[in-house]
């Protein structure tokens, strides 16, 4: 793929128009399929993929995407692999590891993070999500993200009270992942009021940093609300995942599952392109 | 590091910490600051209410005895701290009590806990009965029907048992699960961990419950024997019933902190089948993160983690279910790489004897894990070299092992295993 | 009848005596030179030993805590004796543990006892083991197939179970043979009977082992609220329970007799599923001998006793095994004669709507037979009249009874009861 | 069947030789077979007849008696049923009613041992043995007793220390019930040491009681062993007991059982005769 050692290629990705960022776990269910998965959604119109590298404890995940996390690893992925993944991949988007920072810290020789983002870098990851790494631990990983050029995404949570938003938001390079709501990742129906007020007080500290909001985005409609509540991005996982459960349940060949992923990937670009043109928006 | 920082950070060393999604961040740092007034600080007189909780509803103090017959096998005097007497059968009510008291002084409405075993569990269904809060326990389906007095415990002092049927069904799907709930539900619920793990405040404050273990220990040895003893030995899973008994001899807060650095402390890990690790099935026979794990990061902590090269959490094993986890205490972790307590372990065989020597020899039936304390002294080479004095620490009682005790001596030739021929026929469940 | 004569012939008003086979007789006389010797008149240090080992190995002073949820619901204040907190989870070990150490200085070799549902056999092995001495344990083959975890813990702990296969395979069968084997070994053997029955001195000796329940309570009621409670609350089935928390308020020994005779007295017997009784059957479907009973002779002593108009004794019943037994202790029935005690009962569902109310509102699940003492409370009209200051006697825990209390609860209807529907399928034990 | 109320004829039975004196359970299986069972033993040369009366706890008795007296209860066994069934024997032997002191007690209205004596007296009952009542207890029975004329037996065991032992000797008539060994009821291979102690104890307390030893007595041989050790009777009761068990278990004939009992009875009762010729003894 390309992408390389060069700079994160993020910031470019919010800049003309709002972000369609799915989630996918590489090698769910295999490596092959998984590959072909994350290309339908380049092909769907993804501004940036966050590509989930599995770790056996996902606190942070809801059932959706453990599962996922299941599926892969029981597939055979590494962190090896995983690199191999991001290598074979024939996108031409912003990449996004997402993972836990065990993963991070054990790579290499000496405990640490450095070498980890050193890899990923050549292989052709822009950037991390580390959903249980707090500001407070977050040190070490940033320092060796400013030496590889690459960005470091942190997640800007309902609950998280005004000092520590500035804190998130000095760490933070490429976006911010503002989540939608309380609770773990999974596919809702609807998309709450807190949203609105997270992205509200972000907008308060004066960042010019894109504000990408996940947690619970599954359909055009809910796209269309969070950009035109003022995010920058939506970030959809679960609903995406959902698919691949089904098709991997359901036996179906790849492309087929490809092909679908493809159809909601377009409309969520969709709706996230409606809600940036003024009509649309008032039309709700 | 002085004290002071330790509280403020929660690091032990290199170990410990907090990682956590930022969603928790906040309930973390809230519940940092309940530790520090309520717990360091007795505000509003939360230590006075605990101490009397923790004596009238729990039993507090336990009792510690001599052993007579393990004294006279071991050529030393060996005595037993009783946390098995505490209410509920182990010591897990200390913690268990402490957290549900301090959850109702700051205002939470309800409380979620995960269980293995089931062992924390009940005790948090317990406490929370006890101080009327409604409480959830998650536990795995796996779990669930194999530990059903526990469940049936559970239910009966009225809490919910939310089953996790994801993964193998076991604690550690639980505690993803109860952490996902607490990430829903933060504001209102407060999660109660099992044991010093998880991200600061959890190791601190988790070991403060139980520091009466210890505190009462030293009282007590000076009572029996006029000085403190040569050596303390405990079971160690995450580690509480360990830093229970071990925290006052580390870190004094008592009036009586001469000489404690004289004490020689052991916890023993639970050895499983065999020290050696199955990397290609992700797999480690055991339970001995302090002798065999390597430095990583799990539920929230920096700590010794039985891992892959990857880093991949490990299936950890032991005939103890309370044994079995993967991890363990950040700031054991660091007192074993310190040097100031010995990391040792016995396996699954030398615990089923000594499950049953302390049955049968002191009328004690102990729990599984305790059984790994107990067999350490049989292990050693020449016990008296341990010194004149040793303490044990009973951690719990072992009526909810019965069932798996007989079965795992079912299959072993263990020299002092008792007969089941009374039963008519059936099998031993 | 002054308390001397009281000791040497063992009656109780009309009650009492020794009514045993002659060949037992020069053992009883034995037992009762040792029980006056030792118990009461601490010879060789007894006493003392007795109360170092029942409190370092029995965890003796057991707490006395308020019950909250219980208190604002009966509108007095309810507090809770906690002999479950006892070494091996009932008052059972305070008598089985005084007569193994009383065998011993009389240099018996080897203890046998009976056991109904296992708690007195249970409580006998530990203490037999603890004490280093072999132990023989009889009980009925259907106890033995219902009651497996008992069984277990006390194979586990090295006693010998011995199945009794005639009659009904239950308590009376086990009583009888305990009688035969004693009447064979009484050379070398004690006996432990597990409640106030019996002839003398047991009655009296096992009562004197469970006086510490009662001195405790005194003293605890005193630094609770400043004074004596003014009504206790005890199951009786035996009734060693009842007359531990009764006796120093019938009979002060202590320091400290002032104001006991204004202390109510409730002795909750078992009402079954109902008072009346199936004369041509010769079946009690309650164990109410107290409330229902009438005056003869049985295992030794002459008492309050569940029989047809020729004698015969009858079947008692209850949810509860411990309290079904067609007897009761000689001491309390005289002082329900008396008007000392007063004998009061509540039926099954009672009980095991009090089993569920206890567990949920004060997070202690309480035997079934403790549960017909809280159960009390609520049967009454109106529980504040039992005075400001209420102590029950929560004899023992209720992890024995999880399997029974969840069967019968299933098979009626009570408002409180939990529902089990997190297990899969399978059925509750 | 005679007795009635008179004097007890149980001393008259000591007089002439050496005793046999049978147990039997009343009522056991049947009303109807028991009576041809007593009545068989009597045929057998019995010279005193031990009828048991059924009590549901028989602390005493060992499993053969035991079981004896479950049958004879299920088989409808009261009281009542009792005294009729006294009253229906057709034998003349004296009578011994063994029982325990609870059934004694209840009888009648009030509470205490006299209504049941004078009723059993009336019925034909000579004496009584009652194994739960120690001579500390056995005041008002003994009352009872000398007010219609009817011996009380006490039974002597191996333990019994001379203090008590002469307090037994004075509260009993009739004769001593001499237990071979410690134990319960039930029959067993030899005669114990301690029997021939038990014996020499009690001459030594200088009484003119006879001496009836039970315990265990199954044969000829220790029939006659007994008796050389110097009784003055031999009490059989279990392996009389274990015939009349064996008859139910096979649901033979009844008088098939009595038959077996008849011969068993004659055997022992030659063995207690052999003893007192002196040939016989000096040939053992
Ligand atoms: C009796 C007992 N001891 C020890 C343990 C291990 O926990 P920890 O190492 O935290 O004391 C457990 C855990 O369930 C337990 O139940
Ligand atoms: C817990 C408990 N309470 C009460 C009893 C009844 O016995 P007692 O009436 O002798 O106290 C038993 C008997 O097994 C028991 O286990």
């Amino acid at each position: 793929m390309s992408g390389g050692t060069g700079e994160s290629r993020i910031p470019a990705a919010f800049e003309s128009e709002p972000a369609f960022v799915p989630y996918l776990a590489a090698g769910d269910p295999t490596f092959e399929a998984s590959l072909a998965y994350v290309e339908a959604l380049e092909r769907a119109g993804a501004d940036v993929i966050e590509l989930g590298l599995p770790f056996s404890e996902p606190i942070a995940e809801g059932p959706t995407i453990q599962q996922a996390v299941v599926r892969s690893l029981d597939g055979g992925m590494t962190v090896e692999r995983y690199f191999e993944f991001v290598a074979a991949l024939d996108v031409d988007v912003p990449l996004v590891c997402m993972t836990y920072y065990n993963l991070i810290y054990q790579y290499g020789d000496e405990e640490g993070p450095e070498p980890f983002v050193e890899r990923a870098a050549a292989e052709g990851i822009d950037g991390f999500v580390v959903p249980d790494l707090p500001a407070e631990e977050a040190g070490p990983l940033r320092a060796a993200c400013d030496a590889h050029g690459r960005d470091l995404v942190s997640i800007v949570a309902p609950t998280t009270r005004d000092d520590r938003l500035q804190r998130l938001v000095d760490l933070s390079s490429g976006y911010l992942y503002v989540q939608a709501r309380l609770g773990v990742t999974g596919a809702r129906a609807s998309v709450s009021d807190r949203t609105t007020e997270s992205l509200a007080r972000v907008a308060e500290t004066g960042t010019d940093l894109p504000r990408a909001v996940g947690f619970g985005i599954s359909s055009f409609e809910q796209a269309r609300d969070v950009i035109a509540a003022g995010a920058d991005g939506a970030i959809v996982g679960s609903a995406l995942v959902d698919i691949v459960a089904e098709g991997h349940a359901e036996d179906r060949p790849p492309e087929e599952t490809a092909a679908e992923l493809e159809a909601l990937g377009r409309e969520l670009k969709e709706g996230a392109l409606a809600a940036a043109e003024p009509e649309a928006s008032q039309a709700d | 590091m002085s004290e002071q920082q330790q509280r403020r950070d929660g690091k032990f060393g290199d170990y410990g910490g907090q990682y956590v999604p930022e969603a928790l961040m906040p309930a973390i740092e809230e519940l940092t600051d309940a530790y520090e007034r309520y717990v360091l600080g007795n505000e509003d007189g939360f230590m006075d209410e605990f101490r009397r909780r923790i004596r009238d509803f729990g039993g507090r103090p336990t009792p510690m005895g001599r052993a007579d017959q393990l004294s006279e096998r071991y050529g030393t005097e060996v005595y037993l701290k009783r946390e098995d007497l505490l209410h509920g059968g182990a010591h897990k009510l200390n913690n268990a009590l402490g957290q549900c008291l301090l959850a109702k002084y700051m205002g939470k409405e309800r409380i979620v806990a995960e269980t293995g075993a089931g062992q924390h569990g009940t005790a948090t269904a317990m406490a929370a009965a006890h101080l009327d809060m409604p409480c959830e326990i998650y536990m795995g389906r796996r779990d669930i029907n194999r530990q059903r007095p526990n469940v049936f415990r559970m239910r009966i002092n009225g809490a919910e048992v939310t089953p996790v049927e994801v993964g193998r069904g076991t604690l550690k799907e639980a505690i993803n699960e109860t952490m996902r709930d607490w990430a829903t539900t933060v504001e209102t619920t407060h999660y109660i961990i099992g044991s010093i793990v998880g991200p600061h405040p959890f190791p601190s404050m988790v070991r403060d419950f139980h520091r009466p273990i210890s505190a009462e220990t030293k009282r007590q040895s000076r009572e029996a024997f006029g000085r403190l003893p040569d050596a303390v030995v405990a079971c160690a899973g995450g580690g509480s019933n360990t830093m229970g008994i071990f925290s006052e001899f580390v870190d004094p807060r008592d009036s009586d902190p001469e000489g404690v650095d004289d004490v020689d402390l052991y916890a023993v890990e639970a050895g499983g089948s065999t020290l050696d690790v199955d990397e290609e099935r992700g797999v480690a026979p055991n339970s001995a993160s302090l002798s065999t794990g390597t430095e990583g990061v799990l539920h929230g902590a920096r700590t010794k983690v039985l891992q892959d090269t990857d880093g991949q959490i490990m299936e950890s094993h032991s005939v103890s279910s309370g044994l079995d986890y993967a991890g363990v205490g950040p700031e054991l972790a660091n007192l074993v790489e310190e040097g100031r307590v010995d990391a040792v372990n016995v396996d699954d065989d030398a615990a089923l004897a000594a499950f049953h020597r302390l049955s049968q020899t002191e009328g004690i039936i102990p729990a599984l894990e305790t059984a790994h304390a107990v067999a350490y002294l049989e292990q050693h080479d020449d016990p008296s070299e341990l010194g004149e004095y040793v303490v044990i620490n009973v951690s719990g009682r072992g009526d909810k092992d019965l069932a798996a005790a007989m079965e795992e001596t079912a299959g072993r030739d263990l020299p002092n295993a008792p007969e089941m021929d009374v039963f008519d026929g059936e099998g031993l469940r």
